[in-house]
């Protein structure tokens, strides 16, 4: 099932956070297990709207980050899909205790949504600018991660998360991005999708720097480099399988991901790389810094996450490719 | 010593579905049980937690004989009551009254912590049938109940919940959150009883990090507060039926306790927080329960 | 208005190091110099909080012009006293209180929350000379100060240490490990201020989560409570007076306040939690606050 | 500088955690600006020692391991050198956001002990037995970690740690292990040292793994396998020079860690190989899975932690090799 994805000039705007909001509330109607809970930021994570219309099954935990994973748990517990939702630095962070022992250790169903994942969140500053949350969630058994590109792909990763037994983290960003997918795109939960064919090498991306890929891959195409798109929108489990033909097929990868470089989709997929198919690698990510205050355009500049970074590493990757004969 | 044999009478009343409401005579002599198997099974293992587990020792059977409305043989019986033990390393006590009341046989008691049992060192969902939400992080129990508390009042369930805490673990920051949180939404259908034993790991509490006034705390974060000795059994009943009968707030039982209650060389030392008797040390105890190791652990091992 | 341009002699006079004990006349009206500071830079980065940093301007004014023992042109001088903002979110204040008292050029207000500038969204002491640690996730500050506190008492050091919470923060249970922390350690040189202006992002404290009775709280958590009108200057004065009189306990100000207090349409509403006024809002606001927005930015832009 | 071990049939026994107690003491003579915080493990972690010496410098903070990491940052802010103390799972968990915002955004000289690191934990089971540590914390900008492999070396580890100005974190184990370093074994914080020379293909292990990988490369000698062994104790930052080099040289790669497959050691390196010189490589890790009560013996073997199963990987690796010609 692969969906070829040509972007038009000029693409739609939408936040990934609304297609969030959106899902709960369509998930609300169709399931009354579904509760929703929130740490005093109902409009910025967007569960403002479940909130109107089941305020009975929406809980306000107010700014206890750590209390409200344990009451997620505890509603889990008794047959409950409950989705707690704050910002990603404070979810996977504040309560990574939580996560690890109640949560995860329990195998509990509760969803994690953390809101402004990336340098992209903007003027807040490095505190509220989410970028160790791959690291962290995969790191923990039981554990499943969604980094959805898009707001379609948000909505749909809403509904994948619910439907999932187990305790599911999706990440999501704060600004309007570019809509890639559609209503109709397809999307499997554990399962990569390419959006994009080519020869050369594979882009592998996730969250926001799917598109960037995607644009990238005209840019390279010019250049006469046949790129191939990877939406690896499950960070974990992650698609091994994808992944390896990937390598075996096109004998070089790119990853593209608005988090940390350490240990995070770069570090995912060279796990894989290295042991299923070894070939050249670069990691296009923030390179073990924390962010700033700046427009979100700014810094994804400034930080290295743009298209011509990834044609760059592409450029690299290639001569790697060639000069190893 | 009669009840070291259970009769089968006895048995099946302890599996029983519901509230036992067992009076206190029964009571006492399950408590003294209670108190065995820990020595036992801790003499068994020579790995886990002493003193916590008998201060508990007398308000948990209380609370698995008398007030819980359980049913071990269906652990996850939809009418049951929720209980959970924030203090994850209590388990010598928790797998001693969970065998007690028929969640699973008494033997099990003696593979406790070993790579073949169920019963780890903490509490484990996936490893032990009664066991909902795994622990061993302290301050994260009251949180869970407090969700237990919310599921039940979405699904208009009449469903009480109980959640034992520490006194050193009232230091985490977490169970003051829990604490604000369950009175904002007045969870009167959730009981919190503190093991007030006075003892951490590394010392008297008021030492390591003092907690007192305790309960004056607890009733600034809006809680109705129930102090009582912890190991009068006739108090702590009344202190169980004034959380039941408490509208509007949820309560807290703080139970005042030794920790090491039972067992003369622990009884109050903070050094056997965390160790388990020598095996001449348990014989020296189980004497001093009415029992030995011999007679207790053949108990233990025929059930 | 007299204050819209600062002669050299209150420039030098806010610059000077020690604690400045001003009167309360050029308290307050200083106080309304940081409220058109704050709408003004607000209105130029059109992203940021403004109902928190108006009602922390009073006391802010009074702990910055009066009480603090500072060197801003020497942030690290050894003798100063230690002040942190563990509500990170109120950098307009934070930052206005360092130019005001001359950390760093007024100017640099104009840059709050760009690229280019050191005033990040959130205080950040690898950016902004001054900020000593990094903050912006809450309730992590009063540790902090326990530990500047207790680096003073191992040095033998006689700093004292302020440290300013919101009441929405108060619901974080880290607040409450270190409070239990401050007063078991007795660390009388730690003040604490909250700034009690009843409402968080999402609505009343109340509504949210309430903190009610927030001054039995603090006393159940051995505190000395000092409670007052967070807007009265004098009053103000009077509980750092009394903070630093009181021996064996660490001190509590709840500084009863209004969120957006300063600009009648902001004051008491929630929404303004963490918007900037739109330019034409600004504007109003400006001329409330008794001048201009051309007036107060080149007021800023010429320091 | 490169240090030759070879194992003498019968190792010295000794706890990791106990190199960390005795050197504090140590720094507590030389430097009267350390400071040690415990929350309740006094001696569980071995910060007893320093507490007795210098109960003036000692602070017990309680179960609160949020706020003993926010105390540390406070002391580092006015120039002392904290070490705060607790179990890996609490100092990386419980205070993960502390870490992050507070110490590592500000860069403070902040030390964080984490006991009990590993499966070797034993009969406390999986809630104390921490496995995630090296993947959250090396995702947090300048924070540096050291999982040192015996008792020497987690000594010099905390010597390293208290010289090194920034924040590190360092994690050691609970049992006796063997004593594989001696006092005069070379220890640079930031690099690796190369225990045994070898061509074939490079053992690269950190912590209690390094004896195994020692003992693995015994068996493999057997075989007519000539393995390199590489401690990696500082895993951030990662010594990708000597990484390269052993994968340029030797052509194959095996990681061995006590701790969670994902995003660890063997993470790290993987994200280094494909960057320099991709290789097949084999990760010798907890298959992202809870551990559990046990001996610590039972638990080494049943989760797959064995100098065997280093020679089983080494084997795989090989053939690997060899397929690629
Ligand atoms: C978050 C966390 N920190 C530390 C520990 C280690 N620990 C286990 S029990 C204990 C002492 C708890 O004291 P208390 O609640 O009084 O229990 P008691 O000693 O009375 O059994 C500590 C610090 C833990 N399990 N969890
Ligand atoms: C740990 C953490 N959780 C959530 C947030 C997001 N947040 C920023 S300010 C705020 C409200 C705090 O309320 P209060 O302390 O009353 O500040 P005020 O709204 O009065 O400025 C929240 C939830 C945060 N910064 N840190
Ligand atoms: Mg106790
Ligand atoms: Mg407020």
């Amino acid at each position: 099932m692969t969906a070829t994805i040509t972007l038009p000039e000029k693409v739609e705007m939408k936040k990934t956070r609304e297609g969030f909001g959106r899902a709960l509330v369509a998930l609300g109607e169709q399931d009354p297990r579904i509760v929703v809970l929130v740490g005093d930021l109902s409009e910025s994570t967007m569960v403002h709207f479940f909130a109107e219309k089941f305020p009975e099954r929406f809980i306000q935990v107010g700014v206890a980050e750590q209390n409200m994973c344990g009451i997620a748990a505890g509603l889990a517990a008794m047959g409950k899909i409950p989705f707690f939702s704050t910002y990603g630095a404070f979810a996977s962070c504040r309560a990574a205790d939580q996560i690890r022992v109640t949560v995860a250790y329990t195998n509990l169903n509760v969803k994690i949504a953390g809101a402004h994942g990336g340098i992209s969140v903007g003027p807040d500053g490095a505190t509220h600018q989410a970028m160790e949350e791959i690291s962290i969630i995969r790191s923990i058994p039981n554990m499943s991660m969604i980094v959805p590109c898009d707001y379609w792909e948000t909505y749909k990763a809403t509904l994948a998360a619910a439907k999932h037994v187990g305790p599911v983290y999706i990440r999501f960003g704060r600004e309007d991005v570019p809509v890639v997918t559609g209503e109709h795109t397809p999307f499997a939960f554990g399962r990569g999708e390419v959006f994009a064919e080519g020869r050369d090498l594979t882009l592998i991306a996730c969250g926001v720097m799917v598109y960037e890929a995607l644009r990238a891959r005209e840019t390279l195409a010019t250049l006469g480099i046949s790129a191939r798109v990877v939406d690896l929108h499950t960070v974990k489990p992650i698609d091994r399988e994808l992944i390896a033909r990937s390598a075996r097929e096109t004998g070089a990868i790119v990853t593209a991901e608005e988090h940390q470089v350490n240990g995070g989709l770069g570090g995912a997929v060279a796990e894989v790389v290295v042991q299923q198919s070894p070939v050249p690698m670069e990691l296009v990510a923030v390179q073990d810094r924390f962010g700033q205050s700046g427009k979100p355009a700014e810094l994804m500049d400034a930080f290295g996450l743009r298209a011509k970074d990834i044609v760059v590493a592409a450029q690299k990757v290639m001569e790697r490719k060639r000069a190893r004969g | 010593m009669s009840s070291a044999a259970p009769g089968a009478a006895e048995l099946e009343a302890a599996h029983r579905s519901g509230r036992l409401e067992w009076p206190v005579e029964r009571l006492t002599a399950k408590a003294l049980d209670i108190r065995r198997d820990i020595v036992t099974l801790l003499s068994k293992s020579q790995t886990g937690h002493s003193g916590g587990p008998l201060s508990c020792a007398d308000f948990g059977t209380a609370l698995f004989f008398h007030e819980l409305n359980i049913d071990p043989a269906n652990p996850r019986w939809p009418e049951r009551d929720y209980w959970h033990f924030s203090i994850g390393h209590v388990t010598p006590v928790i797998y001693s009254l969970m065998a007690e009341r028929g969640y699973f046989p008494l033997r099990d008691l003696m593979k406790f912590r070993t790579f073949e049992g169920h019963a780890q060192g903490h509490p484990s969902a996936h490893d032990t049938p009664g066991i909902e939400v795994s622990a061993g992080s302290l301050g994260q129990g009251l949180s869970v109940c407090n969700g237990v508390a919310m599921g039940a009042r979405i699904d208009h369930h009449p469903r009480r919940i109980y959640c034992v805490m520490g006194d050193g673990e009232q230091q985490e920051g977490q169970i003051w959150e829990a604490a604000m949180f369950a009175a904002h939404y007045r969870l009167d259908h959730l009981c919190g009883i503190i093991d007030y034993n006075h003892k951490q790991i590394d010392g008297d509490v008021e030492d390591i990090m003092g907690v007192k006034p305790l309960a004056d705390k607890w009733r600034s974060f809006n809680w109705n507060v129930i102090e009582c000795d912890g190991h009068d059994i006739p108090g702590i009943l009344r202190s169980f039926a004034a959380a039941r009968a408490h509208g509007g707030r949820p309560s807290v039982i703080i139970a005042d306790t030794v920790m090491g209650r039972g067992v003369s060389y622990m009884a109050d030392d903070y050094r056997w927080h965390g160790k388990p008797p020598k095996p001449d040390q348990a014989e020296t105890a189980l004497q001093e329960l009415g029992t030995s190791y011999a007679e207790w652990s053949a108990r233990l091992l025929a059930h």
